[in-house]
């Protein structure tokens, strides 16, 4: 199943990536070179994640794991040695234990100068040294939209992961799930959730989150999301200009979508904070699950100009 | 007892029947805490050992190990991956070194690919993870050979072992891998990866007692 | 709740949309002139058809009913008058009796020249006399990419029009439902069908298709959907080069809409039938159906033409 | 008997309790075999009304009924919207020529809004739509008036008339409207027009006979 869709994902985006199997990964249709590489890469039932967003001005490569699953680290040294370009490579990596594992081994023993940018945007699960930290979710987009930017203005390895590490410092998400996902290979749904509940906090594997709570207003819920947000920003967000990415899991009508959008930007336009970008979508999945989740992203002039620089691939394309 | 390639193969086989066998009992867990993939993910490793027989047979068991802890690698994927193949690894540079030519000699190995595991996954006991099995497994079965106990009774001890850490999960709080994120609600579920190796250990020693081949 | 999520839709593309309350009706942001003002509608719970496809080489204002229902008069008259620019209005209307009656209400009210082009692209229901004819489903968005193409180009309103009305004679869609839709006023599914069934040739309302099958393989599935595209299209389709649309309908994971567009890829192929066009995603959904319809157009190289031209709107875009 | 504005407002009232006292009844048949929101267009249509209670008071009939026409076209949408504004402008507008003075006038003036509901959907007896209920019910009220019957037999006949016209659709093949496209799937349901213009005329019908307010 994996393979026929990640098949009809290559032809229905022919001009765009070329796909290879066994070991599975996707790069650019045509090479970019004189260019940092960047490759991301995670389990599958996220998409448009990661594969939706090869292209110029984004990733050179990504690979894809089974449903949910890190891909392996065979997967990640193909897709670099067929996207390196003398400059290093650059891998972008959601914080889960497996994902890091996985890449962290890949890196060990690529041939090629490389480095890593974890991404943790995840501030549901609050942060403690006792744990592998927060989980990269729907900012890892940011990440990869901006870095794949930089990356294409010839900036040197350094500077690629100096970027993404800093939009992932200002970046916070947290979702919020109405049903379950159900894994194809289990066949039922991942968790039981009542009609009057939902799950605050939920993951993108549909992880329970911080809390299960009894549905209320949609407003209360969202007001409650924003200012999770807000406390894990923190100071940043005084007078501060923002990205508002509201992101749909998998089976949010685009109605619902931008309604939250509606609600969330007058949260924060309430406490001084300008929505300066915005974004609105199903960009990080969670196979089929009913939820949607809200990041914002603290905005400078840097990383408005690597958001708004032209970018063309299967799911994010403007300016070309 | 001496460490044979045969021996892994035909322990790759009870492995994957035991995993199938206990499939309800594994997949609920990282549904309840985790993700809900870690069953799949057990089971497409035990497939791809199997299926390596030819490739296998008649190779020194060091190798053989090599040669798993690489498929593994990238046959598993997620946390499981590089956990599973770390502890091949380890365990297969161990035998190499001491030849895996007794009891005592493949407890010592068991244990170096239990320390490879931690290392890769940073982790030790009490996180709510497959180390609250591996890890007392792995000092019971050297402190069981250092008595010259019986194979039997190693078996019987190590499955000891692999139930009461199993069981140490239930009221843990998870604070490595995906459970972490659930905080005080992780407790009350045991962890699916302890769950699955502690499956792995008791069809092993199974096997050891009472071959069915 | 609609209210909401339109402020928010216009929030999100407020460089692309400006919305107008009591009536309701959006526009592009920048009027455009000298050329046939296109206008489409219809119920809400379709996002992003049609508000998602206003913009620079597609519509000029769109009408947003309540949820299912098709919009008033009185909107169509207020969206026309805002943005008409003096060479008439072409209405893009999907063809039920509720969009058809309030469109024709508006069309006889209206104080400009104007054209309608009905679509009725859904093959899932065999026309009959007896009948209003075939719906509008998915081919509605090829119609209103490419319409709105030619309209750009300052093509008059008889030409506009027929561009419309071959596309939609060349064009076949056909459906099927896994699950069905909830209306939110309703509260509760439009359809009972259990996990092993499926609904052949479902509405983008959840109505009812032609029949309830046992769920088979994907394959054989997809194969009796392309069965009845071709043999609607009929001699068309010999030799032809054609778009191929997979659209989700609401609550399908975009792995499973690719899963269906390389299956659907492979049966045209064998048939000597060209994919040279794709186009896989949320386009004409459901609210949250988990579900899929296939759409293919016969190209020509007038189509292909409008189709390749640059487009800026929030749902589609590129070339720009 | 005459049509006064006074009492289209509290048939407004009565129809706007009956359609949520049968809300399940309506909902479901839209379900069933069209999209489901036949019951909250026709709510929506029913509140409309009523909210312009304070503009219609003291106006003639006719100019009450146009002002619900195009207030109905503006609100409820869908199939709906353009079938009831029609029946609104129709009937006002013979009335608006008729009077509406006596029983036969109001018989007659319900029939000439039936009739531009027809052309509007270009429909007849027999699709499985909501005329099924309307023709049967015009051809009733005037037979009845004709006859010189007492208003509670009219009432009673015309009652009667939409209730025979609603079970009828039960058996026929849904061929205009949304349903249509079930083809022989749609036998065996009531149509969702038709039931709810039943419960209208059947609530208009009560408040006659016996005055609730
Ligand atoms: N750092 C770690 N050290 C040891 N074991 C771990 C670690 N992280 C996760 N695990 C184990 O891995 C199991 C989950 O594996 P699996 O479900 O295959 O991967 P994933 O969590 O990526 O979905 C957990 O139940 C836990 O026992
Ligand atoms: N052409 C028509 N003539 C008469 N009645 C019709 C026609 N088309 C639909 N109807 C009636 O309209 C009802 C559906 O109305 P509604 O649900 O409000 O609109 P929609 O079908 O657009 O969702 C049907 O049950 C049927 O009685
Ligand atoms: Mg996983
Ligand atoms: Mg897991
Ligand atoms: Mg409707
Ligand atoms: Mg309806």
């Amino acid at each position: 199943m994996l393979t026929e869709s990640l098949s009809g994902f290559q032809k229905a985006h022919a001009d765009l990536v070329s796909l290879h199997f066994m070991p599975n990964y996707l790069t650019r249709k045509q090479k970019a070179v004189n260019k940092v590489a960047i490759i991301s890469g995670g389990g599958a039932g996220h998409e448009p994640l990661h594969a939706g967003f090869i292209g110029k001005g984004m990733l050179d490569a990504a690979c894809p794991g089974q449903v949910f699953t890190s891909p392996t680290p065979d997967q990640m040294i193909a897709a670099a040695e067929a996207v390196h370009a003398d400059k290093g490579v650059l891998l972008i990596v959601k914080n889960y234990a497996g994902d890091v594992m996985n890449f962290e081994m890949a890196a060990e023993m690529l041939p090629f100068e490389n480095a890593t940018v974890l991404t943790s945007d995840d501030c549901a699960v609050i942060n403690s040294t006792f744990t592998d930290g927060r989980r990269g979710v729907a900012g890892t987009v940011i990440v990869e939209k901006c870095v794949g930017s930089i990356a294409e203005t010839g900036a040197d390895l350094a500077s690629c992961k100096a970027l993404g590490d800093k939009i992932n410092a200002q970046t916070a998400s947290i979702g919020v799930a109405f049903t379950s996902c159900t894994v194809p290979a289990a066949g039922k749904p991942t968790f039981e959730i009542s009609a009057f509940d939902i799950e605050m906090g939920v993951g993108i594997h549909g992880e329970p989150g911080r809390k299960r709570e009894t549905m209320r207003e949609a407003d209360a819920i969202i007001q409650e999301m924003i200012t999770a947000i807000l406390t894990d920003l923190g100071d940043r967000t005084k007078d501060a200009e923002v990205l508002l990415l509201v992101n749909g899991l998998g089976a949010t009508p685009l109605m619902e979508l931008y309604l939250i959008f509606n609600t969330a930007e007058k949260c924060l336009q309430e406490q001084g904070i300008t929505v300066a970008r915005s974004l609105v979508g199903n960009y990080t999945t969670a196979i089929d699950m009913a939820g949607a989740s809200i990041t914002v992203c603290v905005l400078d002039q840097e990383i408005k100009t690597h958001w708004d620089s032209p970018v063309h691939t299967p799911a994010l394309r403007w300016g070309v | 007892m001496i460490l044979q390639t045969d021996f892994i193969l035909k322990a790759a086989l009870s492995i994957q029947a035991a995993i199938i066998t206990h499939k309800p009992d594994i997949e609920v867990l990282d549904q309840a805490i985790g993700d809900g993939d870690h069953f799949i993910n057990v089971l497409r490793g035990a497939d791809a050992i199997v299926s390596m027989s030819d490739e296998l047979t008649g190779l020194p068991a060091d190798e053989a190990l090599n040669k798993i802890a690489i498929k593994l690698l990238s046959t598993i994927g997620g946390a499981a991956g590089p956990l599973f193949a770390s502890f091949f690894m380890g365990m297969a540079k161990n035998i190499k070194q001491n030849g895996g030519h007794d009891t005592l000699a493949i407890a010592v190995a068991f244990a170096a690919g239990v320390q490879a595991l931690i290392k890769r996954g940073k982790g030790k006991v009490g996180e709510k993870t497959m180390l609250d099995v591996l890890v007392p497994v792995a000092h019971t079965f050297i402190f069981s050979a250092i008595e010259n106990k019986t194979v039997t009774a190693i078996c019987t001890d190590i499955k000891t072992a692999a139930e009461d850490g199993l069981a140490s999960t239930r009221d843990l709080i998870a604070t490595k891998g995906r459970a972490a994120g659930l905080g005080e609600r992780s407790i009350g579920h045991l962890d699916a990866g302890a769950k699955s190796c502690q499956v792995m250990i008791q069809a092993v020693c199974n096997l050891v007692v009472q071959p069915l081949f």
